[in-house]
């Protein structure tokens, strides 16, 4: 049976996105104040992050620090890959917590658990049907990425990739894979390239919030919109041009508000002694339910909560969302 | 000169002292063995690589492929330790990578004579970029404990062998900056190349010899960042050029060459390290933090320029 | 009231602690050479540039014509008709020669016209007698080039008052006659000419008046007239100078040194040959661009020779570095104190000790800081280096001063062969005897010494033999007692009976 | 032949060595990607490189005086972010109020650096380092992890980057690539015939001799760093047009790209030299080499900036080294009269 976490408690708790400035950690982070005020916690919850230029380095200097300062739980955004890994050890061992969401820690070394956003072997599933449907079940098609280093897009690249082996998708074809960087121009240039490079190329899939925007504007720019359709992770927020006028007819998304909310009741618990961490344990997150700690298939030995579903956006859905 | 040195230096402690005494006063955990440690262990491999930066800089010229070298060599000590390779052999072979972009970087600046802003520019991409080519889009972790305990735990009570060397290299760079006729060779090619030629100095020599150090201690540096993450990726150390300079100019290393200190250099890295790290106990974000350091870069050239022109002013009036 | 065209009125200027002026006033009337002469740091300098707005004084007033003014730039002295060649060379290397010239005119409108500019920049080149290629860039420039595209710029903004701050400095015979007219020419014009220079044979044939400045006082301005050189020189100086003695004969010389035969390189000069002993010294003379320097930076192993031999002490040898030539024992000391001899933001010890550093490094490479302290202080009291403390940057020196810590540095080689160009470029007369006497003291000691001087009067007090340049190839060699003056000239300009040694 | 020689200027031998470059390039890469040599590459080259034209015109303005601009990317992302902000807030403005008020952030920017460089005396690689930070800090409060989508701009914004001005036969010429051309053609014309704009090349050649010359040096300074800004500013401009959505990270990098263009083109990095024809070039074959990269089926993803990075190099070596040639050859002739 499901624990609830005793409110009211004194649970001093860092917010660490992967860096600041972008929309979908805002959110996260309306969540998890949304959270924090539910349980009225008597600590305080930071959000604080590092440059986007900085992100790795920064990321293990502030989880250094919150060590330090014997923060009671750090959430963490991971974007330094395994590299975290020995402060985040460091961390557990000095009493601070360390859970993870959006994107874990690969080899999960350091994190009490991962609350993930959707399961990442369904969004490789998804990530293969949207591809299928827009090619009509047959072509090539190919993937704009973040940065080679993104943890939780190559995990989803590589769950998408074990998908496509099923019979359904046998002719369909994957030719490459390219990287943005996250950056308007660079994902702007390399979809362009794709498309240059593979004639017969029919959907891009950009597993990135800032790709999927750029390969649409380009494919858009370039009047391409009929012969190639981009596909992804987009905010319906930035998407909904695309994917009103056609050049994105689907993509998904799950909400970070959510996950954030979720991620603070997790580690309030956690901080709380309310739950150990321990795979089978049960609890309690306010308005959206009861969730459980379980063996993250993708990444064995370690642990996670999973938050799911997603939308998958269309046309139908995407101007309500938007909003 | 001599004088100005010493107020520049003076002036450096005392923002030293006020950072200390503030970070001191208003984050309770400041003053504990473990950050202090941790406030130099989390910027170790740039501050080494600043103190050769440092001559590099007092030479008129400039390396900004050091952090790619960084990367670089963490990236091929990483790979070499996975494929089976020795502790110490990978180190070799590190110091090989290091060597050999170093002298490349040297030839095209001493010998061919292309500007080294332009040289390194160019070879920050490509360094960066092989480094690419090794991981690809991959993480290299998994090395030996010994190399991870030897880049995370004390080795002299609690200083671990980074600080060690951070250390003994300071003193070391220090002695032959200021102390050695190729620390000589090195200021006066730095304040005039021209100068130094007509007195029968080996000025490409000498440069070159800045630029091999330079890369060398940078893929020492690499190989220290990957034992202390136990990890590296191809975006290692990304970025880390642009602090390096600031540290060094900060420390009063004039960017035309011929002047500067290395005491300067270490308060000024002593400088930025303990801002940083008061204002991350003060929950002061990373942009922030930044545009601080920004600040503080420019007020340190500003404020002495407003201060001499006032007192001349006065001196007219 | 003043017809002055400019006048100052107790202007003084502090650097840190220098007083460079003190209660300077002076009166230049329009239509006349008015020259300004005084020692090595005396403030002649910072005295044109308050003139000329570069610095501000501390206190004083700046009239012109009767009206006083601040000059809070170069523009607005330009504004006022003050224009400038300064004592350094000021070229913009990138630029081409014409737009060197007219880049301070702002007559001309704002669009530029490269046909009518060239046109204008070959005309005035062509008004100072000189052949320059006007479309070529400044880089490269010799010294003398360089000035004389300061003074086309000058000539190029109408001026009332032209100031010349050391103007034939790196000019030889020649160019100082042309120089000279040109002066003559633009006081014909009414406009003042402010005349700087340490060679005081100039002054005597060009000035009207002239103002004698010490320790940035003034001491005396009076009519040309009513001058004689030894009361003026002790007036600079505060006491008596022997003026230079021209030599008549040879020293007496020891075994040959340095034999160099047939030495050239490709392109720029060629045919050099001459033996020279020890104790002897033999001048290089020329017009400016004659390649007397490319001799001496092939001598050095700076721009080696790709043609002739070498012999040092009887052996064939060949020199590519500045290092060989040091260690075969020859020194160069350069014509260009700024630029190639001295690290001016260093301390006068280390510039000392820059070409020996060697001698002082003990265990690791370490300098023997005690030696090299030691080392400046015997140099001070041997040249009488003129400095408060051998810590000092170098830069704050006068040139005199400065000159004497270059040669100190070269001295410490202790070289065999000692090639000295332009030794006494810029310094004042006190300093020039001084280096004279440094120079004949070496000789005496056995040193071979080439001296290259574009100072027709040096040469003469200093030469065992004369080589003559012209246009990269050896003119004559003339032994000094049948050297004089009109001949070296003569044989430089190619109009006299050209010998071959 | 050896008049011609002599009569050509180091600069000229310059541009034609760097255009031997570009052609090379495109000649190699044309033999590597099937339909290289055709209008869409020249699109999708021209209007990538229009991105970053206008930047590297101001950064060679800034490297001629003698200085330098790092903070060059971070104005462009302040200018893309707060232009695209207006333009969301106010959709009716006109274009070239629009263009106007782009450049106009970015010449704001660009004075405060002119103004710390210029009157207060500080390095300019120091103030810019600085500034780097400051302006993308700045952004990043700023904007308050908002972006600006291109739902939230004018239509006539979003599609301008499809909007051909003309063709040439298959070739298209984009308005924002003719936009970027007269910055250029501007500059250029300015720096060859304009005798104000003459004096940056005098400050960066020798700021000591420039002073003497009763040249007012930090007036220039400051007004080449005020220019560097609103090129920066039409950068940001084109930018927004381009991509739509602006994040806080908009821009990241840039300065570097713009450096390389014009280091690539032939400006000295020493001041006094260079032409804004070489800065065209330069940024054109920086962009040629990158987007052919991209297409090159040998290559993986992997090894483009390793290639990149090398071929650079390669392109400033041989130039350097055939300038250095030239030069000797020339000073023997010349010496030999
Ligand atoms: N920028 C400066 N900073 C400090 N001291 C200076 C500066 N310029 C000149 N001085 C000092 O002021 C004094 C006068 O120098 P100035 O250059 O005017 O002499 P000068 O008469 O022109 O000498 P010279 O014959 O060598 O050219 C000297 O003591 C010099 O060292
Ligand atoms: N046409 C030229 N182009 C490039 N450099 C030149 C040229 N002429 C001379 N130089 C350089 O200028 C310096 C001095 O030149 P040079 O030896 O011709 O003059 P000089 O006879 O010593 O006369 P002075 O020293 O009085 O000017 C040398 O370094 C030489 O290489
Ligand atoms: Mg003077
Ligand atoms: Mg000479």
């Amino acid at each position: 049976e499901p624990v609830t976490a005793t409110p009211g408690q004194e649970v001093n708790a860092v917010l660490l996105p992967k860096f600041l400035g972008i929309l979908p950690f805002d959110q996260a982070n309306r969540g998890a104040q949304e959270a924090a005020a539910e349980l009225g916690s008597t600590g305080k919850l930071e959000y604080i992050g590092p440059t986007p230029e900085n992100s790795a380095a920064g990321q293990i200097e502030m989880l250094t620090t919150a060590t330090t300062q014997k923060q009671h739980v750090v959430m963490l955004s991971n974007n330094a890959g395994d590299q975290i890994a020995a402060t985040a050890e460091a961390a557990q061992a000095a009493g601070t917590k360390v859970v993870t969401w959006d994107s874990p820690i690969p080899n999960g070394a350091g994190e009490s658990f991962f609350v993930a956003q959707v399961d990442f072997g369904s969004i490789g599933v998804v990530m293969a049907d949207m591809a299928y449907d827009l090619a009509g079940g047959a072509g090539e098609f190919a993937v704009l990425s973040a940065s080679p280093d993104a943890a939780n897009q190559n995990a989803w690249i590589d769950m998408m990739k074990e998908a496509l082996k099923g019979d359904k998708y046998k002719d369909l074809k994957l030719v490459d894979v390219v990287y943005g960087n996250d950056q308007s121009e660079e994902s702007y240039n390399r979809a362009l390239g794709l498309v240059d490079k593979y004639p017969d190329l029919k959907v891009i899939m950009a597993p990135t919030t800032v790709g999927i925007v750029a390969a649409a504007k380009a494919m858009q720019d370039e009047g391409l919109c009929e012969k190639v359709k981009v596909s992804g992770l987009g905010l319906p927020a930035e998407m909904v041009s695309y994917s009103l006028n056609g050049c994105a007819p689907q993509f998904a998304l799950w909400s970070f508000v959510d996950l954030g909310y979720l991620t603070y009741h997790a580690s309030y618990a956690l901080a709380t002694g309310a739950i150990k961490g321990e795979v089978g344990e049960e609890f309690t997150a306010g308005r959206m339910g009861t969730f459980k700690i379980e063996e993250d298939p993708g990444r064995p030995g370690t642990k996670r909560v999973l938050m799911g579903p997603f939308t998958v956006y269309t046309k139908e859905n995407v101007e309500a969302a938007a909003n | 000169m001599i004088g100005a040195l010493k107020s520049w230096e003076g002036g450096l402690l005392l923002v030293f002292l006020a950072t200390l005494a503030l970070n001191a006063a208003f984050a309770p955990e400041f003053l504990t063995v473990q950050n202090q440690i941790n406030l130099f262990q989390l910027s170790i491999e740039k501050i080494i690589v600043a103190l050769v930066m440092a001559l590099v800089i007092m030479n008129a010229e400039i390396d900004l492929s050091v952090a790619s070298v960084m990367g670089l060599s963490a990236v091929v000590f990483a790979y070499l330790l996975n494929q089976g390779w020795g502790g110490g052999g990978a180190l070799v072979v590190c110091l090989g990578v290091g060597l050999l972009a170093g002298m490349v970087n040297a030839v095209l600046v001493a010998k061919v004579g292309i500007p080294s802003l332009v040289v390194t520019l160019a070879m920050m991409i490509g360094y960066r970029g092989f480094s690419r080519v090794i991981v690809q889009d991959t993480s290299l972790g998994n090395f030996p404990e010994w190399i991870t305990d030897l880049g995370q735990q004390g080795l002299i009570g609690p200083l671990p062998l980074s600080m060690v060397l951070f250390f003994l290299l300071l003193v070391g760079l220090g002695v032959l900056l200021h102390r050695t006729g190729f620390g000589r060779q090195v200021v006066v090619i730095g304040t005039n190349a021209e100068v130094a030629r007509f007195s029968g100095l080996d000025v490409s020599r000498v440069k070159a010899t800045l630029f091999v150090m330079s890369s060398v201690i940078s893929a020492i540096a690499g190989v220290l960042y990957a034992a202390r993450l136990g990890s590296v990726r191809g975006d290692s150390a990304l970025g880390f050029e642009l602090d390096i300079i600031t540290m060094v100019l900060l420390g009063g290393v004039s960017i035309f060459g011929g002047k500067g200190s290395m005491m300067g250099v270490f308060l000024s890295i002593l400088i930025i390290l303990n801002l940083r790290n008061g204002m991350a106990l003060l929950n002061i974000t990373g942009h922030v933090q930044t545009g601080v350091i920004g600040i503080l870069l420019i007020l340190s050239v500003l404020l002495p320029n407003i201060v001499t022109e006032l007192r001349a002013r006065r001196a007219r009036a | 009231m003043t017809s002055a065209v400019l006048e100052l009125r107790s202007v003084a200027k502090s650097f840190a602690a220098t007083a460079a002026l003190r209660d300077m006033s002076l009166a230049i009337e329009p239509g006349e050479v008015h020259a300004i002469v005084g020692e090595n740091g005396a403030g002649k300098s910072t005295l044109i540039k308050i003139m000329t707005g570069v610095y501000r004084p501390d206190a004083g007033e700046i009239l012109v014509e009767g009206r006083a003014v601040t000059l809070r730039s170069t523009q607005d002295a330009q504004a006022e008709g003050i224009a400038a060649i300064y004592q350094e060379p000021m070229v913009f290397p990138d630029l081409n020669v014409a737009e060197n010239i007219f880049i301070s005119n702002r007559a001309s409108g704002a669009f530029l016209n490269w046909r009518a500019m060239f046109a204008d920049a070959d005309r005035i080149v062509a008004q100072l007698g000189v052949s320059l290629d006007v479309r070529r860039a400044a880089s490269g420039l010799t010294l003398a080039e360089q000035q004389t595209v300061e003074i086309a710029r000058a000539l190029s903004l109408k001026v009332k008052v032209l100031i010349m701050d050391e103007p034939t400095a790196s000019l030889s015979a020649h160019e100082v006659e042309r120089l000279l007219s040109i002066a003559r020419a633009l006081k014909a014009q009414g406009v003042a000419v402010i005349y700087i220079s340490h060679r005081l044979d100039e002054i005597f044939r060009i000035a009207d008046r002239v103002t004698v400045i010490r320790d940035g006082q003034h001491i005396s301005t009076r009519p040309i007239g009513e001058v004689t050189e030894e009361g003026m020189v002790r007036e600079m100086v505060g006491r008596a100078i022997d003026s230079f003695a021209v030599k008549t004969e040879a020293n007496a010389v020891g075994d040959v040194a340095l034999s160099v035969q047939g030495l050239g390189r490709a392109g720029v000069f060629s045919g050099v040959s001459f033996d020279l002993a020890k104790g002897e010294v033999l001048c290089l003379a020329g017009l400016v661009g004659a390649r007397r320097t490319d001799v001496g930076l092939a001598l050095f192993g700076i721009a080696p020779a790709t043609e002739g031999r070498l012999y040092l002490h009887g052996a064939e040898v060949r020199i590519t570095t500045p290092r060989q030539a040091m260690d075969l024992g020859i020194a160069y000391v350069s014509e260009d104190r700024r630029k190639l001899g001295l690290a001016m933001t260093l301390p006068i010890f280390a510039n000392i000790s820059l070409a020996s550093l060697r001698k002082l490094l003990g265990a690791f490479g370490l300098i023997d800081r005690k030696t090299e302290a030691a080392m400046a202080e015997d140099y001070r009291r041997q040249l009488d280096i003129r400095a408060p403390d051998m810590r000092i940057e170098v830069g704050k020196l006068s040139g005199g001063n400065q000159q004497k810590v270059m040669l100190a540095k070269w001295l410490e080689t202790k070289p065999g062969v000692l090639i000295f160009d332009e030794p006494t470029r810029g310094i004042d007369v006190g300093a020039k005897a001084e280096v004279h006497g440094i120079i004949r003291r070496l000789a005496s000691e056995g040193v071979a010494i080439i001296v290259i001087s574009s100072d027709l009067p040096e040469v003469m007090a200093l030469a065992d033999r004369v080589l003559v340049m012209r246009e990269g190839r050896q003119a004559g060699l003339l032994d000094i007692s049948e050297a004089s003056q009109e001949r070296v000239i003569a044989m430089a300009a190619g109009t006299g009976a050209t010998e071959a040694a | 032949m050896t008049g011609l020689f002599d009569r050509v200027s180091p600069q000229t031998l310059r541009l034609v060595a760097l255009f031997l470059a570009l052609l090379a390039t495109v000649l190699f890469f044309s033999t590597q990607i099937e339909g290289y040599l055709s209008a869409r590459m020249f699109n999708r080259i021209s209007t990538s490189a229009a991105v970053v034209l206008p930047i590297a015109v101001g950064q060679a303005i800034v490297i001629m005086t003698r200085n330098i601009d790092l903070s060059a990317g971070s104005i462009l992302g302040v200018v893309a972010y707060m232009t695209g902000q207006a333009l969301g807030a106010m959709p009716d403005m006109h274009p070239v109020l629009a263009v106007a008020l782009a450049m106009g952030i970015g010449a704001c920017a660009g004075a405060i650096n002119g103004l710390l460089v210029a009157v207060g005396q500080v390095p300019s690689i120091i103030v810019t380092l600085g500034t780097l930070a400051l302006y993308r800090s700045f952004l990043v409060e700023y904007s308050n992890a908002t972006t600006i989508t291109t739902a939230s701009l004018p239509a006539w914004l979003v599609d301008l980057p499809q909007k051909s001005l003309f063709s040439i036969g298959a070739l298209d010429v984009r308005v924002t690539v003719v936009l970027a051309l007269a910055a250029c053609l501007a500059v250029g014309l300015a720096l060859s015939r304009l005798r104000a704009a003459r004096k940056f090349l005098a400050v960066g050649s020798n700021p000591d001799a420039a002073r003497m010359a009763g040249i007012n040096a930090p007036r220039v300074v400051f007004v080449a760093f005020v220019l560097a800004g609103a090129l920066a500013g039409l950068s940001g401009f084109i930018f927004l047009a381009k991509f739509g959505n602006i994040t806080v990270v908009a821009g990241l990098g840039f300065e570097l790209k713009a450096i390389a263009a014009v280091v690539v083109g032939g400006v000295s990095i020493m001041g006094g030299s260079g032409t804004i024809l070489g800065v065209l070039m330069g940024a054109v074959l920086v962009d040629t080499i990158d987007n052919s990269l991209t297409r090159w089926e040998l290559v993986s993803e992997f090894w483009r900036d390793a290639l990149l990075g090398m071929l650079i190099m390669a392109a400033v070596t041989v130039d350097t080294l055939a300038a250095r040639q030239l030069a000797r050859l020339r000073g023997r002739d010349g010496g030999g009269q």
